[in-house]
């Protein structure tokens, strides 16, 4: 968590994006202040992957500002992303390497190290047990998926920026990234999740928002 | 800086260790290349030995060309390249990284082979010696440059064929002072001149392409 | 509010150019067909025969404006594309995007005309000259930039990536140049000069310079016009497109 | 007259070099009309379309 007092906030103000001839929305503002769960909803193309993409700082909205911390991310660049984890459709792990360096090797790029004792034993409480040093491709797509939520497990970041979390999981592991994802906000941290399914994502502090209502 | 240097190529040196079959694809198609044109010219020895340089030096730059496709597609497809946009690490330092793990897969052996395939153009020990170093030299500039390219086109139908049409251009003032160098000491010139300007090339590309690569890098995960 | 007045600049950016675009192109267009049917004029009839090439040497008179405008488009896309990059406005992106064909049009001129110029004077239509070989590999760098552009969908990633890849050209251009020339010397490159100031009268270069202009109106004429296209292609959908109330026209 | 075309043996490439410039210069400025024409014909058809879905 950022040391100091101020409690962590991201405002989007007047956000607008689009994708082709597309507008997909059009002067978005909202704020998500630490504590707070942002539920996500839309149909499919409504925007909410490439809202989460502009959050993540990966997509250069047509206007309009994110901000952290009162300062917009473009300028922040690395040092917002100290406080970002954003998981996208891709896994982002390489097939080629194992569990266990999949997650060390992202750990150390986003700037802490993780010993080899502890990433056995977050891959074990994701329940990957038995599978932590073989090549990731030899994994189902479920087990891959458990690989990429263990960054969740490893990570210190303020800002969980998570898009389609509960695709591929089982009912075990939806419960227990539910879990995982609750606790992050009790702790003061950000969550900002999508889903397409009826995920209960309902806790303290859940706010939803949904996408593509009104007709830009 | 330095430590996510050492992790990125660490890490893409496991991955091509793991895929071997892949490396030697780039040596191969380096050797076939190089050792079709006696076929096509003519196995006169003097003519060989004087178009030795420009062959030797344009079957590197292709090989490498073809390579630098790669670098960055397995990255995309998996989602791993937009995390390490997304890392607090300068992207422009991993992208130095992912190049120079590159260039240690796919430069190298080209460096080391190129004179086994010097000796089949009779070029004498000394020439071999500056063939050498300037693919020392050059490679990686090639690969720096390339990579530019290999961004801007990452992910598109005709990336292929479009990257050369977009790589090959630059590739220009690496080729003369390469090719230049060995021709010179061939014609008792002496290289030195050649090689330092390649140096300069490298140095200049170790700065600039990295940053344009990144930026490129960014677009297109956008 | 600063930033309310930044969105409402990008937004409706193209639509306010799009009417200044054609007032341009049409001014220009009159002062180009001024300017080169006064250059023609004093190219075959005003301007002397030079006395070593002999009619040969008017040529030049295409030539040499040709290969300038084709060096100057490419400088101004790159600096479009900079501006394009730094503020995020469409409007410069499209600009680059539109001068390209007529940049690329021109290094084929001045390659054309260099060829027919060196066929009587050198006695080959293709030499390895240092000039003329960076103009090729600068008609391959437009090329490249064309070609870029049109494989890629989305218009706001082939802004940027085409604008990157101009930036990344400039910077190179003068290596370039400086290799092809220290290449060229290495091996005896020709020692006649296209266009040797020394020899030039007076009237040549004045016929030249007016040339030149008439090349640069024709230029932003083409632009204006070719951006206004691009506009209307990429704002198809926009409200104001609709409002313009294009049929018949 | 003739003589003015034949520009003292050096005609063919005088010529082709004007000729050519005149032809790119001419060229590009209609291809560039036929491009611009077709975008309107095409914006105007689907403000049509437009009208009909609204009538």
């Amino acid at each position: 968590m950022t040391p100091g007092s101020t409690s962590p906030s991201l405002q989007i103000d007047r956000l607008c994006c689009v994708r082709g001839d597309r507008t997909l929305f059009h002067d978005l503002s909202f704020a998500v202040s630490g504590g707070e769960l942002l539920h996500l909803k839309g149909h499919n193309g409504s925007g909410k992957t490439t809202l989460l993409r502009a959050l993540a700082g990966l997509l250069l909205p047509e206007s309009g500002e994110i901000r952290w911390q009162g300062e917009n991310i473009r300028a922040l660049r690395e040092e917002y992303a100290r406080h970002l984890l954003y998981l996208g459709h891709h896994n982002g792990i390489k097939g080629d390497l194992t569990a266990v360096e999949n997650l060390r090797i992202a750990a150390i790029l986003d700037g802490y190290a993780l010993d080899e004792e502890t990433a056995w034993r977050i891959l074990a409480e994701i329940g990957l047990r038995g599978h932590e040093d073989l090549p990731t491709k030899h994994l189902s797509q479920g087990q891959k998926r458990r690989v990429a939520l263990a960054r969740l497990l490893a990570n210190r970041a303020t800002v969980w920026v998570l898009d389609e979390p509960f695709t591929a999981l089982d009912v075990a592991a939806v419960q227990l990234l539910q879990d995982v994802i609750h606790r992050h906000v009790a702790d003061g941290g950000i969550a900002i999740v999508t889903t397409h399914q009826e995920v209960a994502m309902i806790g303290a502090n859940t706010r939803t928002i949904e996408l593509g209502r009104r007709d830009a | 800086m330095l430590e996510p240097l050492y992790w990125i190529i660490r890490r893409d040196l496991t991955i091509a260790m793991r895929r071997r079959a892949d490396v030697f694809t780039t040596l191969i198609f380096f050797v076939i290349v190089v050792s079709l044109f006696p076929l096509g010219i003519g196995p006169e020895p003097e003519t060989l030995r004087q178009i030795a340089p420009g062959i030797v030096w344009v079957g590197a730059l292709l090989a490498s060309m073809l390579a630098l496709e790669q670098i960055f597609s397995a990255d995309h497809r998996d989602g791993t390249l937009e995390q390490m946009l997304l890392t607090p690490q300068p992207v422009s330092v991993l992208v130095v990284g992912k190049i120079l793990a590159h260039w240690l897969v796919s430069g190298v052996p080209l460096v080391i082979m190129a004179p086994v395939l010097g000796l089949q153009y009779n070029l004498s020990a000394d020439v071999l010696l500056v063939l050498m170093a300037s693919l020392l030299l050059g490679t990686p500039a090639l690969s720096l440059i390339g990579a530019i390219g290999a961004a801007l086109t990452l992910g598109l139908r005709s990336g292929g064929v479009l990257l050369a049409l977009l790589v090959l251009p630059l590739y220009i003032p690496v080729l003369i002072f390469g090719a230049g160098a060995v021709e010179a000491t061939a014609s008792g010139l002496g290289g030195q001149a050649h090689l330092s300007m390649l140096a300069a090339i490298l140095v200049a590309s170790l700065v600039l392409a990295p940053l344009a690569t990144a930026a490129a890098l960014r677009v297109a995960e956008d | 509010m600063s930033s309310r007045l930044i969105n409402w600049f990008k937004f409706s950016s193209p639509a306010t150019f799009y009417p200044l675009a054609r007032k341009i192109s049409v001014a220009s267009a009159v002062i180009a067909v001024v300017l080169i049917a006064v250059g023609l004029y004093m190219s075959f009839f005003v301007a002397p025969t030079d006395y070593k090439q002999g009619e040969g040497y008017r040529i030049i008179f295409v030539h040499v404006p040709a290969s300038w405008m084709s060096m100057f488009i490419y400088l101004v896309m790159a600096a479009w594309a900079a501006m394009g990059l730094v503020f995020n406005t469409r409007l410069s992106a499209m600009m680059a995007q539109a001068l390209a064909p007529t940049g690329a049009m021109f290094a084929f001129i001045s390659l054309w005309t260099g060829s027919f110029w060196g066929k009587p004077m050198w006695g080959t239509w293709w030499v390895w000259d240092a000039r003329i070989t960076s103009e090729l590999i600068l008609l391959f760098l437009y090329l490249g930039y064309m070609a870029l552009r049109a494989a890629i969908d989305d218009p706001r990633r082939g802004d940027r990536a085409s604008a990157i890849l101009l930036l990344v050209g400039v910077v190179n251009i003068p290596i370039i140049y400086y290799s092809v020339q220290w290449w060229n010397t290495l091996h005896q490159g020709s020692t006649i000069k296209m266009n040797a100031e020394t020899t030039m009268d007076e009237t040549m270069l004045i016929t030249m310079l007016i040339m030149t202009l008439g090349f640069w109106a024709y230029s932003i004429a083409v632009a204006m016009a070719r951006v206004r296209t691009v506009i209307l292609e990429r704002e198809r959908t926009a409200s104001w497109v609709r409002e313009l109330g294009l049929a018949g026209s | 007259m003739a003589e003015f075309f034949h520009m003292g043996g050096y005609g063919l490439y005088v010529w082709g070099s004007f000729g050519i410039t005149a032809l790119c210069m001419i060229a590009e400025p209609l291809l560039l009309r036929g491009r611009s024409q077709s975008i309107r014909k095409r914006i105007a058809r689907m403000a049509r379309v437009e009208q009909e879905v609204q009538q």
